[in-house]
């Protein structure tokens, strides 16, 4: 990676730029709402990752082999990686289209971390099983999950359009951090089922393993604390993966933690591990090893995987308020999706046919996707009865047909009466 | 049974062979292992539920016979224990998550609120959460700060959870087998000043059976339901409803009345959410009279909204209003004070002599 | 202001030097500088309340103007803020802490239940707890998960804490600065769907003081108390009552209601535990019949609660039970489905027309 | 300390004698009620503390300087701590006598555990600030409070019976761990109101520092977390001081942890030591070193004082139940109050007029503890609707004028009534 200004070595409070005693020697006149030159710091700072990270693919394009995190790398995996990240870019930036014009209420862009989430995702098995946060567009993806299934959380026709069960991807969550202990909890019936640990048949093995992915703000909530103590206690096959995307909305990294994240996981006993987010080999790779570690009964591991969250934190969120264009242009250097082109095409393993045919392929998944969510009925009223309980339950039943009876009411009204409106 | 009046509790107990008086206490863990004897699924998990058999006893025995795959001592974290225990369901078990005492829940409260009573309405119906949570409630033991509370009013307010309480040993081994069996997440409160009071309990398949719990529900032709209310002693001038702890002061409120010849109809909630309100309605449809007794606060609470629905449906039958006998709406005092604080026979009695004033 | 009633706040603002229309979240914002610029012991205190001003805006510029040791950007957790509040508050500070979204309330639940609301009582008031934990609540903005919910019920339960909601910009101004100089723990609810919407705020030294909101409850000679309950317009035949987002509802169904030739007396709760029940009782002795309106699901809730102590207190005045518009007792649907789970003009207006047909 | 058999670094799983593993291989039927041998090994080597731990008296009361630790210690200063030790055991003792003779409801013992409070205590200054759990009856006595005082808790007459604000030691919190973030959010306090930092001044300084006390199974609940993240994130001057008396009620420490519990500070990035919990010098140099780096802005700070619950959790307790009288004999060895004595006597730095005299305090101390136990009135019923809130409430004012009203309708009957019995 780029060496960049600030070193994190910097005398003065790397990881506490505004502390109290730096907030009282400018006095309150230092803050303007611009960031300060040691905010500034910070934020550049974020992107030197120390010597610690794991990386395979340079962001210059440059492939090396890890001698801890083996893994065969070739050029249709290359391809298949290039595709998933533009293919998963390309909807993302629909989403956010579709809410500027009004067919969404909201989208939480992944921009950014492509490499983060197909890396991970990639390195699972369909046997495994996955509990994502909410940002998780990529390892949808990756699980088969069908692009169009998570518009209706965004469209407000849902909370979750997918089977969670089937796919072995979890409805999003969007209490940070809570999901982690249901990833604990599921994993430790795996080993409780004896599905860990058990030795490789023709390669194959009926070992599972889980994924719990959450952000570097998540890493302040006790769930997820509860989640590594546990997982300790019971052996559990989770893999705690944390995207450090540098920002929980407008509070950067350091309001988290002093340290870098991955250090968590030795206070509780287990191996931790940072990896270049943007480094979709590396993602691969170091997810394939932590999973296998899982599986054959070394579980919990940690991985932070540090990366960027290149857009706003939803389509609410205006970033300009609190971290300069600076910073994000420092990171577009960085792109995940530019170094494996870069790779791609300087060792011929790829050609323009191939970059225009995935370009292509985007673009109609694009107007699927589009096309899609702008025909999303709403719901009839009687989906905010339904699935409440999985047995009958006389009290909702009752509330539902009476309020049935009251819409229908409304019927006979000559004014073709929509309820919520005045129809008297 | 199937009028819905089930006998005195504190009656002697048939003596039959299939029927001999066991503690509340051993009646649930004689259900817990009846529940794990039949499904391996089943999982009993929490903090001192191992080796120690939970501070009251009710885990006794059961790591020993099953092993600590299935009975789980696990870190001092509540949520960490809900939280998990949802895991596991997504995963097929059935957990058992004990909370130690009524004050520790709170730590885990989010993942009851936001996950728990949320994961099957989210999912649409791809999860079923069959996980009970077992919280021993209530006053009058003695304890210290945080271990004689009635929470349950928090757990009615959450769409997707069902909030049970039991208050005879045969209701604790019924209506536990019934909780583990439901695809639905159940809060079973256990009136823990009742623990080792003895009952009697009968193991006739008859009473192990879903079937038999909504005997009374299914002949009102309402869906059919895990847990219904019961007449427990029928009465003409005023009606009292309770459930858990305060049962047997219900029944010993009966017992004064009678002798004033006064005639209470004594209700035994055990579903506290939902309601099963059709004995509730049908009794005051014929006393005119109701008064709820509960430990938990009055604001916002469970008594508050027995109150609110029997009036709006069953307004003109009413010749008083419903009155409350509960928890003040403070913290839960110190317990030299508590016989101050919780309901008992004087104060249910001077509310059924309200009641019959109006 | 005297007899407890206050203009319409739809009505124009009246056009003078001292009074000019703002948004909720502006006068809130106003509150929020005015109490900091009085006292420096006023903090705030939550997740993005620093540079970004909150999600909502309410704390903008406040970093900027006092500084990141009175207004804190917090790590992303709640049972964080709320404990390191009460710590704070211990130490002298009277902090006021954010929670971002209602929904996300829950992981500093037993905080709020095991400390902010009992600290008082068990240290014998050797520590007051001057607590505002402010919570945007409520739907309508077609919002996700989590983002809509109406959780007031749970803390009208809890013994301890003082619990208010306001509707107007004049009382989200007044009733900020009453909650944050009062040495009692106050969750503040903010109709998070009316933010926007603008009313007029006088800032009167009148307005400012703990005595004008208490002027209506000190007539009626009640112990004085931060919050009051308040008739915004009179009426002769139903009574409804609501607080927060709703109250624009209810002033809907008021002028709809007219021209049918019925009176609806609207009132304004404001503060929901304590309940000020003394208008609402007074109201409902003249109208005889009184719908509650809110967003929060019925079990166990605080639409309950008014029900039951209505019905106990006004018995003989109530020519119908009390009639609730409330949510369903389900988690809150996706958003496209709101409005057909929230209280809207045809429901209250259906609800009169029930009250007033029995 | 002594060393003992079932070395930690003995292969097999040192921290998790009963993984799921362990279990399969034994079967269910090696669960019997008694202790496994892995059980045993465990229990025995909670006492073999590793090569991390400070100790400055060894059980064998040979004192040693530490040279990270430096500390002045004299004559005086042990025969105090002795006596404090002394007493507080004596009274704590008499704790257990009156819970067992119907006086208490409960009582919760600190026996084996004099050391780590006396020594926490007596580092702590009368402006620093403390946050107990519910054992800390020797931090108490460090602090003022008077021993009757916390009487009232175990004899249900009170939920406090002292002055927090006064005596700058907080009421007992008895949710696990939940006081720890109150405890860091005084810290931060301190901090903004300039209280740490400050130069000294003729050796004084008016530099603060708080101390939260919690236990090994308190590590694992969210709130302390997040209490170690807002500390880390805020630099608050709070010492975290985990007794680690090696159980939670039933449940060894090994239920909560994979890795000794000091190693928790290393992922906030603060830092952590071990101390001998039973060696109150060690407990005061090491406490005094961390309230001092907290008051001159190096906080926090963890400190694991390794210890040994002697007796039962509270008398309601039966630790036959799941714990081997071997373990209990073996850290009798190790007791907190017999090395002092030993290096007292042997040093001539006390007499056997001395121990008889503060064992005749402490005979006095527990007979004025008793007798004040034995007058604990009931209080009034209004007590119940005293200090619910410090501002006048109508709504409990009202509940109150009902209820005494009511308590007074029996007034006039014939048999006295008793509120709470027929009285009809
Ligand atoms: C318990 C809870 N508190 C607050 C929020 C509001 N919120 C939504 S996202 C977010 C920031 C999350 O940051 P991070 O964990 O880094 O994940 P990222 O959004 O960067 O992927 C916050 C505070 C929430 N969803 N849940
Ligand atoms: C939140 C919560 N859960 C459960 C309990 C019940 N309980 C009381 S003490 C205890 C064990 C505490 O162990 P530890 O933290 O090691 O402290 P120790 O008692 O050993 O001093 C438990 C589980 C509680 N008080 N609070
Ligand atoms: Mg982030
Ligand atoms: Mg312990």
């Amino acid at each position: 990676m780029a060496a960049v200004p600030g070193s994190p070595e910097s005398p003065g409070s790397p990881y506490h730029p505004t502390t109290a005693r730096d907030a009282a020697a400018r006095g309150a006149a230092g803050l303007r709402g611009q960031p300060t030159p040691s905010e500034v710091i910070a934020g550049l700072r974020a992107t030197s990752h120390g010597d610690d990270l794991v990386q395979l693919l340079s962001p210059e394009g440059t492939l090396t082999a890890h001698e801890d995190f083996p893994f065969e790398v070739d050029a249709e995996l290359l391809r298949a990686l290039y595709r998933d990240m533009v293919l998963v870019r390309r909807f993302d930036r629909e989403g956010n289209a579709l809410q500027r014009q009004g067919q969404l209420s909201i989208w939480v862009p992944l921009l950014g971390q492509e490499a983060a989430q197909i890396g991970a995702g990639r390195a699972l098995r369909p046997s495994d099983m996955a509990f994502p946060s909410y940002r998780e567009h990529g390892v949808a993806w990756c699980r088969g999950v069908d692009p169009t299934q998570l518009l209706g959380i965004f469209r407000g026709t849902d909370h979750c359009g997918w089977d969670p069960k089937a796919t072995r991807f979890n409805c999003y969550t969007i209490v940070i951090g809570n999901q982690v202990l249901n990833a604990t909890g599921y994993a430790m019936g795996q080993r409780f089922d004896g599905a860990i640990g058990s030795p490789e048949a023709d390669g194959e093995s009926r070992n599972e393993a889980t994924i719990a992915f959450f952000g570097d703000g998540a890493t302040s909530q006790g769930d997820v604390h509860e989640g590594m103590v546990f997982a300790a206690a019971f052996d559990a096959p989770v893999v705690f993966y944390c995207q450090n995307n540098q920002w929980a909305i407008s509070e950067p990294v350091e309001k988290q933690s002093r340290v870098p994240l991955w250090e968590r996981s030795t206070g509780y006993g287990f191996p931790g591990v940072r990896v270049d987010g943007n480094d979709v080999v590396a993602c691969l790779a170091v997810t394939h090893w932590a999973l296998e570690e899982c599986r054959s009964g070394n579980g919990p591991v940690m991985i932070e995987a540090f990366t960027y969250r290149m857009d706003a934190h939803t389509t609410s969120d205006d970033p300009t308020r609190y971290r300069l264009a600076d910073e994000e242009q420092h990171w577009k250097l960085l792109d995940p999706i530019e170094r494996v082109k870069v790779h791609l095409s300087r060792q011929g393993m790829a050609d323009q046919e191939f970059f225009d045919s995935v370009g292509a392929e985007a673009d109609e998944l694009a107007a699927r996707f589009r096309a899609h969510c702008i025909a999303m009925p709403k719901p009839p009223p009687e989906r905010i009865f339904a699935n409440v309980y999985s047995e009958p339950h006389h009290q909702l039943a009752e509330q539902q047909a009476e309020y049935l009876a009251y819409l229908a009411s409304f019927e006979g009204d000559h004014d073709a009466a929509t309820p919520g409106q005045v129809t008297r | 049974m199937s009028d819905g009046v089930v006998p005195h509790p504190h009656a002697a107990p048939p003596d039959s062979a299939d029927s001999k008086p066991v503690t509340l206490a051993k009646a649930l863990n004689m259900s817990l292992r009846a529940a794990m004897d039949e499904d391996p699924k089943v999982i009993v998990m929490g903090e001192d539920v191992g080796k120690l058999g939970g501070v009251f006893r009710v885990t006794d025995g059961l790591q020993k016979d099953f092993g600590d795959h299935r009975v789980l001592d696990t870190p001092l974290a509540e949520s960490g224990i809900i939280g998990t225990a949802v895991g596991l369901a997504m995963r097929g078990y059935r957990p058992v998550a004990e909370i130690q005492f009524d004050g520790f829940v709170f730590p885990g409260f989010d993942q009851i609120v936001s996950q728990v009573a949320k994961v099957t309405y989210r999912s649409q119906g791809a999860w079923s959460m069959p996980l009970v949570i077992r919280i021993p409630f209530g006053g009058g033991i003695g304890a210290v700060e945080h271990h004689a509370e009635a929470p349950e009013s928090f757990f009615c307010h959450i769409g997707g959870l069902r909030v049970v309480a039991c208050s005879t040993a045969q209701d604790a081994y019924d209506m536990l087998r019934a909780a583990i069996a439901c695809d639905d997440p159940v809060v079973f409160f256990e009136p823990k000043r009742r623990y080792w009071e003895k009952g009697a309990l009968s193991l006739t398949d008859a009473a192990l059976t879903d079937a038999a719990l909504t005997d009374a529900a299914a002949e009102r032709e309402r869906p059919p339901a895990c847990f219904s209310s019961v007449v427990r002693r029928p009465g003409t001038d005023v009606t009292v409803v309770s459930y858990g702890p305060s049962m047997p002061i219900l029944h010993a409120a009966a017992d004064a009345a009678a002798t004033e010849g006064r005639s209470l109809e004594v209700i035994d909630l055990r579903t506290l959410s939902p309601l099963d309100l059709g004995p509730v309605l049908e009794s005051v449809r014929k006393t005119g009279r109701l008064v709820v007794v509960s430990e938990a606060p009055r604001e916002s609470s469970i008594t508050a909204d027995i109150a609110a629905r029997v009036t709006e449906e069953a307004f003109y039958s009413l010749a008083a209003p419903v009155l409350r006998v509960a928890g003040f709406d403070t913290p839960y005092p110190p317990s030299r004070l508590e016989e101050d604080y919780l309901p008992d026979l004087d104060k249910v009695l001077d509310a059924v002599d309200r009641a019959l004033a109006f």
